[in-house]
């Protein structure tokens, strides 16, 4: 078998994470959340629905956009992925501006559907793909959707994870602090440590993010990697060496 | 008078300053249309999106047409920010109602539904809430201690869209795209582009009755094949990819953005 | 496990004092699981009708089913009314929660939209709302002096439902009926009886998609060709009007009821 | 051409008080509003679209049933028309009981869309087939949608008139009253007085109800009494002789 990727790795951190959920929904320009919901479909026969927002091919909705917010809002979808321009330690994110709101130094295209499904879906996964101080801060300049809410704020769901090249963050609800659960191949704690912005737990020990069995990267590089293919070439192309 | 106009008729009932709301790239963007507003001058649209929106609305603000612009989210995916938009922000050059998807669904549906406010979970925390004073929390009354978020309806002057199908009567047929239906119901009146005009009556087909608008939300319809180009009619053709890089290169310099437009939108370039 | 099932083992997600949620005669009424549900003994529903109803209500109400109702009416039209809901009222044996159509689509639209409450214009004066403590009188909170009602949301345990078409997969097509999206989409499962089964995925044809119901709301759905019966399915077959005139007729008594069971539910009359 | 038939004096008292309508929505098992509705609909270039509620072959509506509701709510359905078990002298209607609420003597289907309709379409027609002071009654047994409102209600429309096989009453909204604005030929002031269990404005001399012009009348025999007898073939049978 071929050396394992990094992004191989990725998907099946994402794909533990979403074990046992009924309806994944996947944003659009995510190919490591879409390999991984298609990874976890295929290897049950239980595996969940999964939906790509944008892609009428690979979704399930019929009731215009609206329907992934209604059903969200209905609790049929268990896991929703979100990035953030930042995200910090207490699991804001922010995909606004930064800078003060009034006069920004930058600005980003919008919170979408974040406000709403960050509160509404029971596992929310953060997936960053620059890791760095930067990016992950201790606070974010704008809180497009908090990380966490007062008891009283109704509140389904929330991020339950941070999955970066470098890294696996749980997230602790109750603390409000990410926790470093591995790091993956080729990187290190003091690699983590020195390009994250934000105070973390971890214990003593943190372990290596274990490699992915041989009949989940067997599923991935076949059938998964033709799916893959049809809907991110590019990324096929480059990871599954597919054309 | 026949609902089926010429496009520059068809357009005659946007006009400035009004609530124009338009739809996602995934649902149809009627693009011929806004370029046709932009070479008729409009100006100080007051523009929403359901939800998000790219090169449409990242257009008509660098063409000067747009005083205030609600949305979810203006940008191009992978491909990049939009630059005329990020600009006008970080200039201050349009004022901005920045939302989250489903509040921009639940504020026309509720315009739908004649109502004058949407109601929506979440946001509560949300620094969104600190630059929408429009936005209430109120406790719902059905509970003890429970905040949620009131949204003022959007009742839009017109909504205007692209889709595949319409009949002579003016009924337009969506698929899929029921964002369309809301965007018809919530606006006072509607202004459809299509890419190909039939004859009958499409209420008259079971088949295709469920997924049609009627005709009489319809103030005109105007024949556009691929209308919705550069960006994608779902299940009719893709984003033109490597013109919206184009664009972005274009636009990320004024003058750059000028010459797209002399090109795409006004026709006087190298000719 | 295939969604498409028979219909016995279809029902099997409905139980004893859940809530029911049933569309209106023009939608499709699944009248064959209506029976199959009288015949296993089914009690105490909290029958919800979106909006109205005629004989499926009547039925279940005449033979012991309901606790409680709420619609906004339930009736045969010119036919007459509906003698086992109009005995049960006046008898006062079920609770009664009278509603108006559009309180019932607000309602469920709410639990649509993971909403505690929906909203609605007019009522106020109405007797109605002395009837109805759980609807609430607010001040709108986008004006001043501008009463509106507040409908808590109704998320029915099961939504039940009959329609022409479903493939293997268990999607429902269901034509212009889109009540039948909310009822889907508002109740926490819903199953569904169809006049026919076909291969393939529904969701695959253009044409149909825009009007299918996606097979993850639906717990199950049976085969039941002329499942509507003697009810009509719009574009398939018309009210069996002959029939619900006997009907009438024989449940005026609730002897007469108690036989129309017999020959038309339990199958024990003349045989 | 044939002596006028009361039906036909009826449909064209309706035809005149939807003049210029844009949409006409007609209630199930409402044949003269829906002959009315088909009449103005065929008479002006420009008459209203006319939709009937349950008849997929006879109605504009693809969302639903609640799009009567939405639609009116928009403010786009210019005329509706109800019935009522009571109507009363304020333009109360009762859909519900007669008799204590509690414990009721008869009951009725129920308020149906009344109490929202009865708001949200400007021109609202009462019909009702039976004049009698059982039926048109001083104070209905239960309000089921409100005549009028007090002037902070959100009230966009209401009854304009009550039509009956005796007379035709318009609804004064500031008074809160009826007015007999014409007899029906055959009938009398006074039948209508000794039949009507409210009390009533009317002037010294009430006009009879006109006979439909002669080219309504043609209308109204050809191609609108071919179009009812699809829908309404009993009525159609009874009033136009078509089978």
């Amino acid at each position: 078998m071929d050396s394992v990727k990094p992004e191989e790795v990725l998907i099946d951190v994402v794909r533990r994470l979403i074990a046992g959920a009924r309806h994944v929904a996947v944003g659009a320009n995510s190919p490591i959340p879409a390999a991984a919901a298609f990874l976890a479909e295929s290897l049950a026969p239980d595996g969940p629905d999964v939906s790509l927002q944008q892609s009428p091919e690979h979704n399930l909705w019929t009731d215009g956009g609206r329907e992934l917010f209604d059903s969200a809002g209905q609790g049929r979808i268990d896991v929703f992925f979100f990035s953030g321009a930042q995200i910090d330690g207490r699991g804001n994110i922010n995909l606004n501006v930064i800078g003060d709101y009034a006069h920004p130094k930058t600005r980003f295209p919008g919170a979408y559907g974040s406000a709403y499904l960050y509160f509404m879906v029971p596992r929310i996964i953060l997936f960053r793909t620059e890791h760095s101080r930067r990016t992950l801060v201790e606070m974010v300049d704008f809180i497009s959707a908090p990380g966490t809410s007062p008891p009283n704020v109704f509140r389904r769901g929330g991020p339950i994870a941070l999955v970066t090249p470098l890294c696996h963050f749980s997230f602790d609800k109750a603390r409000a602090r990410f926790r470093l659960q591995s790091v993956h191949p080729g990187h290190s704690v003091e690699e983590v440590l020195d390009n994250t912005g934000f105070a973390f737990d971890r214990f003593e020990d943190v372990p290596p993010t274990p490699a992915p069995p041989p009949d989940v990267l067997n599923l991935l590089r076949g059938p998964v990697a033709a799916k893959m293919a049809a809907i991110y070439p590019k990324f096929a192309g480059e990871v599954f060496n597919i054309h | 008078m026949s609902k089926i106009r010429p496009l520059d008729a068809a357009l005659a009932a946007i006009s400035d300053g009004q609530m124009l709301a338009v739809p996602a790239d995934y649902a149809g963007v009627a693009m011929e249309a806004t370029r046709a507003l932009i070479r008729r001058g409009i100006r100080q649209l007051h523009l929403v999106t359901l939800p998000a929106a790219s090169l449409q609305a990242d257009l008509l603000i660098g063409a000067g047409c747009v005083a205030t612009v609600e949305t979810s989210a203006i940008g191009f995916g992978e491909l990049g920010s939009a630059p005329r938009f990020t600009g006008a922000v970080i200039d201050g050059t349009i004022a901005l109602k920045d939302a989250t998807c489903p509040a921009i669904h639940q504020a026309l549906r509720a315009a739908e539904m004649g109502n004058p406010f949407g109601v929506l979970r979440g946001i509560i925390g949300s620094d969104l809430l600190k630059q929408r004073p429009d936005w209430k929390v109120i406790d719902n009354p059905f509970a003890t201690d429970d905040p949620i978020v009131l949204l003022p309806a959007i009742r839009p002057d017109v909504a205007l869209f692209h889709a595949p199908l319409a009949d002579r009567l003016g009924n337009v047929w969506v698929g899929r795209q029921r964002d369309l239906f809301t965007l018809a119901h919530a606006a006072i009146r509607s202004i459809a582009t299509v890419e190909r005009v039939q004859d009958g009556n499409l209420l008259d087909d079971e088949a295709m009755a469920g997924a049609t608008i009627p005709a009489f939300y319809l103030e005109a319809v105007a024949l556009a094949p691929r209308g919705a180009w550069p960006l994608r009619l779902s299940g009719h053709y893709p984003d033109d990819v490597p013109h919206l890089v184009g664009y972005l290169e274009l636009a990320a310099t004024e003058a750059g953005f000028r010459r797209y437009l002399d090109d795409h939108v006004f026709y006087r370039g190298a000719a």
